[in-house]
């Protein structure tokens, strides 16, 4: 072991031939991310960067009037968020029961590939399909208001949930499901009892993700006229009163942070 | 629809506006309910295609519409202008323009239209009348060019983003609106404004309308009309004071509503059939151009009848 | 008598490395069949085989539990779910859910056994929290009944791994090294649980077991792997020191191995 | 073993006993969901649901509308489609690259939670704040264009990475990280050869959803006057040329799918 | 002589359960250390403490290695990382990275020994890699050198693991049950490697084994520990027969045991 160069077994020497496939692999895929980015760095127009410098008192002057947040409306505000919250607690509870399921079917540990694929083609669509089309499609059947706003994001989030609860599943271990199988468990009791207290950590967090992104959507609830924080804000920014938007920030980044918290402090009981 | 409706749905759409569109409109629609006796709902949406739709699908009664929103609502949602919003100062409209900063040394439409690609363009929302489909006509479509051959860079963004882009520099061009430039923006930003300069103004454009649906009772629609007519007007000089303040703190501070009708659209309606002739042309689409041909003649004929602006 | 175990012509193939060879075997019921082998000779390969958690390749012919095919050739059967619960297995790495109480692992044993609505909202009578918890008393693990298994010993996951398969009330049971982690005084309590449910029940046992002394002297038969091929397959009294110096394959550890210690081997013999 | 109730043992006698710490907690949080389900019910107007069915042949008119693609204009809107790759490109390489850093220091396993407090409320902030604010921010700074739009979306989406990968890390099995601390490894070798192992797969996958996420975005570029297929289905609908509209929905439906596709590919390597 | 491991006042309690009671202990350069005692006795738990991976209760007093304090009371001290490089671990789930190659796991045991910059770019010089594969043949493993760790089978990981500590070149060596999933050729393979770097290198190796037949012919000084606490320390030899069976706490179970097999236990004494 001193000199370990001395005389090597032919074991020693076989496994120390380099690997080239591994290699390869690596290299292409390093270089095709690159051709990519090189390829859009001028229609990106990337090469603008050095204004990010040159031009940053611009920023300055932006974000100045920020700095005075005018906290007269606070109440109001808050009020606002919390019909926000109201809204994406039913579009994130209804998107959570019908991802559970959906987010099954479109695992490949778990479901067989012929269910798998069209589920997820399904919940594709459910993301890809911009959601103003589902925020019209329900004003048709319930009018304006929340409701439809309220609609339109559950079919948008079961999409993105599914995606989301899905790449969860298809990270388990998948020695306890066997052991569930082989004494005899059926299908559902291998999903209540082997996947989903592994994965449940993971999806509380996941869903208190989605309910903090509802909550900051804007653009869905302001088609169909259902108000809430995000609509004030644009109001308020397009109106360029920054002194307001700041306060709105404040609003919503301390729900968001508060969130957060409890989303890790869920965490850390289910874990 | 011949019973009268539970509830009259009010969709109103959020422009740029400068207080918080409920306490805005608050006033105005707690008095439209005594007047009418049934209760009105606002809605207030960041977007006029849900309202449309809504009225299309009858979830929505009356709407406060701009101009080309409202073709749309009347083409599309079975819609009907029936009242006309003017302006506090008793404006019966607005202006679009083009703005350069102070310092670009560009002083007219001739210096823009000189076209020599040094420049770069912040057009408007294509959605937007002031902001893109009354320059495009004025601007550009009757002096035949194109904004995108004319510079050597056009951006499209809303008055807001092509005011700033102005202030700093960012655009040496851009479209506007009065009622952005010379209302909002000192108000809210007095630095910026003051870096701006007009030079154009477009034809004066008709105010926002109001919009019902057609198939609403006769009897509701007798008293909407009513409501709104006498709104600030008729009664006693109390009552007309009350009014008129309400009025004035209503959406950008309004004055008393006048009566309008589909014509009031026809100028829009013009510009836009006429962009549609000049796109046929450019791609020698000749069907094309004889349905454009035939869209204005009969618009012509219409303003024949009912007056240019529907006056 | 009855076919428990019918094997023939498996192959299994991971990417290059073939790591069961044209196995062919027959267990009958009520045998105590003991699986030995060196490490990484295919024994828990084998097992998992046997328990359809792995799919032989398509050069293999098939394996029958109960007489009845669960594998012909590359494809599960349809009879390979319903058969499950007849078959307990023990894993070499426990297969407990670590986020669920030990008792709850226990428990899912008693899942076949029960109407399925009664497990889907976990549900469990009183009788079968009891027979649980009787077999936990078995493996000495009753007071360990309300830990979270993840948080248990090495030793005491494999004997939750064990309480669970016992409660299966399975007739075959195969475990893979189920006394790997145990101290002596609790591998000869699981040894002895084992041998009893074989001679009492008539449950048919296959245990793969590294200590050959053990195996020896608890089962009627031996199967010895190598390299994936079974090299004995027969009474235990039958293998000479000669055959495990050959299963091992080494030449110089095994003399140390039989000075240092006693050759149960000899004695069985 | 015949008949279990006989004569039970002490100790099974004890662990007989029920746990009501347990039942208790999952009856509190379930009451407490409910609760504010039911308090959110009338304001976020649930009680429309019914409409959904009895106004179901609205949903079925709208709909019709979109049945009839209009595929002359295909072309211009693939074009649409790669120019919005490109800045998703751009805009997620760069988040993804601050957001791997950011993710490890917001995560409790692998940080001390001095630094992951501050870090996660930063990018709390980060997704908080309206992307509108980027917007502009960056606006002032490199003009209009694809750059301020890239920019922006980075921002934010570093926010929702630092999220997301930090939630993977935080799932990982800290065992074979042990091994590494424990063979004497230093703190980047526990990160390099410990954590990202284990989540590669999972950051692979949640990397292509926000990529795809932001190939979708369209209210950030279509302010800075970016363009891209959001932005042209925009114009589309809001000009209800819903034929149109249509075919960019099967330019979306079709990518998203490859981008999802592509995903699962990734995945079944890296794992 | 310099002491190795000097423990003083450890208890651990996790939850209401006191897994550790006031361990006192020192271990000097150069001893080989048998740890036995029954499952869920705490033999993991007192070599993690060791290791630094669980902190003590605050009750406790302090954990020095190499004469450095590494835990005092309820906190680990700033010598405990710097330490960690001389301190190798086979832990007895193998704790091996599994999407990574064996190769790399073994490599991992050389990061302390090269510039931490070339470990963060996965750069391992040409020798450091034959280090690696010669600890493998050691265990009898280097053909599997490029397979991914999570695919091979129990005793081979675990032969992973020891190479993995082996290429260390740790001065004292925690081995948690390190012949579990082994065969008794390998096992004895794996022992021989233990006493060779006791012998000749001088490093310190603690090592719990169930087996104690092992640990008696193996280890000059074994620790049996009970319910959390120390009961025996001495020689190998000292242990009687009613020792063992106070130890594994059983009172049928050992009769058995003694019937059954030899015990190796009297012809050690
Ligand atoms: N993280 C934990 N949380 C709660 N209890 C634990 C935890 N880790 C260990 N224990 C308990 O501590 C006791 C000692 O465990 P330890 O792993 O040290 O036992 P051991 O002697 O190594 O046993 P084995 O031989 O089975 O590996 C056990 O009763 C175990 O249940
Ligand atoms: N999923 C897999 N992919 C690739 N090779 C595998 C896989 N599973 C097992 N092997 C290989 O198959 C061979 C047999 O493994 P198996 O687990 O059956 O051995 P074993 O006899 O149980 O060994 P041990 O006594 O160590 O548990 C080993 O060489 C192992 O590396
Ligand atoms: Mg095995
Ligand atoms: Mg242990």
């Amino acid at each position: 072991m001193d000199n370990p160069n001395l005389q090597l077994s032919p074991a020693v020497e076989k496994q120390l031939q380099p690997r080239w496939s591994k290699t390869v692999a690596n290299t292409v895929s390093a270089l095709v991310l690159a051709v990519l980015l090189g390829a859009s760095y001028y229609p990106a127009e990337i090469n603008n960067w050095p204004m990010l410098f040159t031009d940053a008192g611009n920023m300055m002057i932006f974000l100045k009037d920020f700095l005075h947040p005018d906290f007269t409306d606070l109440v109001m505000f808050i009020q606002k968020m919390l019909e926000t919250i109201y809204m994406a607690l039913w579009g994130t509870f209804l998107s959570v029961i019908a991802g559970v399921f959906f987010s099954l079917l479109s695992s490949n540990n778990v479901a067989p590939a012929w269910i798998v694929f069209p589920t997820r083609r399904l919940m594709d669509s459910a993301r890809a399909i911009n959601e103003l089309v589902f925020a019209i499609l329900f004003v048709a059947a319930v009018g304006l208001g929340p409701m439809a706003g309220v609609m339109a994001l559950c079919v948008h989030n079961l999409g993105v949930i599914s995606k989301l609860f899905s790449e969860a599943v298809e990270s388990i271990d998948m020695r306890p499901v066997e052991g569930i199988r082989s004494s005899g468990g059926g299908y559902l009791h291998e999903i209540i009892y082997g996947v989903i207290p592994q994965v449940l950590p993971l999806w509380s967090s996941l869903t208190l993700y989605r309910f903090e992104t509802l909550v900051r959507s804007a653009t869905v609830l302001g088609i169909v006229g259902a108000g809430g924080i995000g609509f004030t804000f644009y109001e308020s920014f397009r109106a360029f009163q920054y002194d307001r938007a700041a306060t709105i920030i404040i609003v919503m980044v301390i729900s968001v942070s508060l969130i957060d918290m409890l989303s890790s402090r869920l965490r850390k009981i289910l874990i | 629809a011949n019973g009268m409706p539970k509830q009259l749905n009010f969709g109103i759409i959020a422009t740029e506006s400068t207080t918080t569109l409920e306490d805005s409109f608050g006033p105005l629609v707690k008095e439209m309910e005594k007047s009418l006796g049934v209760p009105v709902k606002m809605f207030f949406a960041s977007d006029y295609a849900g309202i449309i739709e809504g009225m299309r699908f009858k979830k929505v009664d009356i709407g406060w519409f701009g101009n080309k929103s409202a073709i749309q609502a009347v083409d599309r949602a079975n819609g009907e202008v029936f009242a006309q919003t003017i302006k506090d100062s008793g404006e019966r409209g607005y202006y679009s323009l083009l703005i350069t900063n102070k310092d670009s040394g560009l002083n007219s439409l001739e210096d823009v239209l000189k076209c020599d690609g040094s420049k770069t363009f912040g057009n408007g929302d294509p959605n937007s009348t002031s902001g893109f489909a009354i320059p495009g006509y004025y601007v550009w479509a009757l002096n035949n060019k194109t904004p995108e051959e004319c510079f050597k860079r056009v951006v499209s963004s809303n008055h807001q983003g092509n005011a700033i882009a102005v202030a700093t520099g960012k655009v040496d061009v851009a479209t506007n609106n009065t009622e952005t430039l010379y209302d909002r923006i000192p108000k809210t930003n007095p630095k910026m404004a003051g870096k701006i300069k007009e030079i154009w103004r477009s034809p004066l454009i008709p105010s926002d309308p109001m919009v019902w649906r057609k198939d609403l009772p006769e009897e509701l629609k007798q008293k909407i009309l009513y409501f709104f007519i006498q709104f600030g007007r008729f009664g006693s000089p109390e009552k007309v004071k009350k009014e008129r303040d309400i009025l004035a703190n209503t959406s950008d501070g309004w004055g008393p509503f006048l009566a309008s009708s589909d014509a009031q659209l026809l100028d829009v309606r013009q510009i836009e059939a006429f962009k549609k002739k000049l796109k046929a042309e450019r791609n020698g689409d000749k069907e094309g151009i004889k349905k454009a041909e035939a869209e204005l003649a009969q618009l012509k004929k219409t303003a024949d009848i009912v007056g240019q602006g529907g006056y | 008598m009855d076919m428990v175990i019918d094997i023939e012509g498996l192959n299994k193939t991971f990417g290059k490395n073939q790591v069961l060879k044209n196995i062919n075997l027959k267990i009958q019921t009520g045998e105590m069949v003991g699986l030995i082998g060196a490490s990484g000779s295919g024994k828990s390969t084998l097992i998992r085989s046997i328990a359809g958690l792995e799919t032989m390749d398509h050069t293999s012919k098939h394996i029958k539990i109960f007489s009845e095919p669960t594998q012909l050739g590359h494809r599960r059967t349809s009879s390979y779910r319903s058969l499950r619960k007849d078959v307990g297995i023990i894993f070499q790495q426990f297969n407990l859910v670590g986020r669920l109480s030990l008792l709850t692992n226990v428990l899912i044993g008693r899942l076949a056994h029960n109407p399925s609505w009664k497990g889907i909202f976990k549900l469990f009578p009183k009788a079968e929290r009891i027979k649980a918890l009787q077999a936990l008393e078995r493996v000495n693990m009753v007071d360990y009944a309300h830990q979270r298994s993840s948080t248990l010993s090495g030793g005491q996951q494999q004997r939750g791994a064990i309480a669970r398969a016992l409660t299966q009330e399975a007739k075959l049971i195969l475990a893979d090294e189920p006394i790997a982690s145990l101290d002596p005084a609790s591998s000869d309590r699981v040894m002895n649980l084992l041998c009893d449910i074989n001679n009492q029940d008539g449950t048919t046992v296959v245990v793969s077991l590294h200590q050959f002394e053990v195996a020896t002297t608890r089962c009627d038969r031996i199967i010895a792997l190598r390299d994936g091929e079974i090299v004995y397959d027969g009474k235990a009294c039958g293998i000479s020191n000669a055959d495990l110096i050959e299963l091992y394959g080494v030449e110089e550890g095994i003399c140390n191995l039989g000075a240092e210690r006693p050759t149960p081997i000899m004695k069985a013999g």
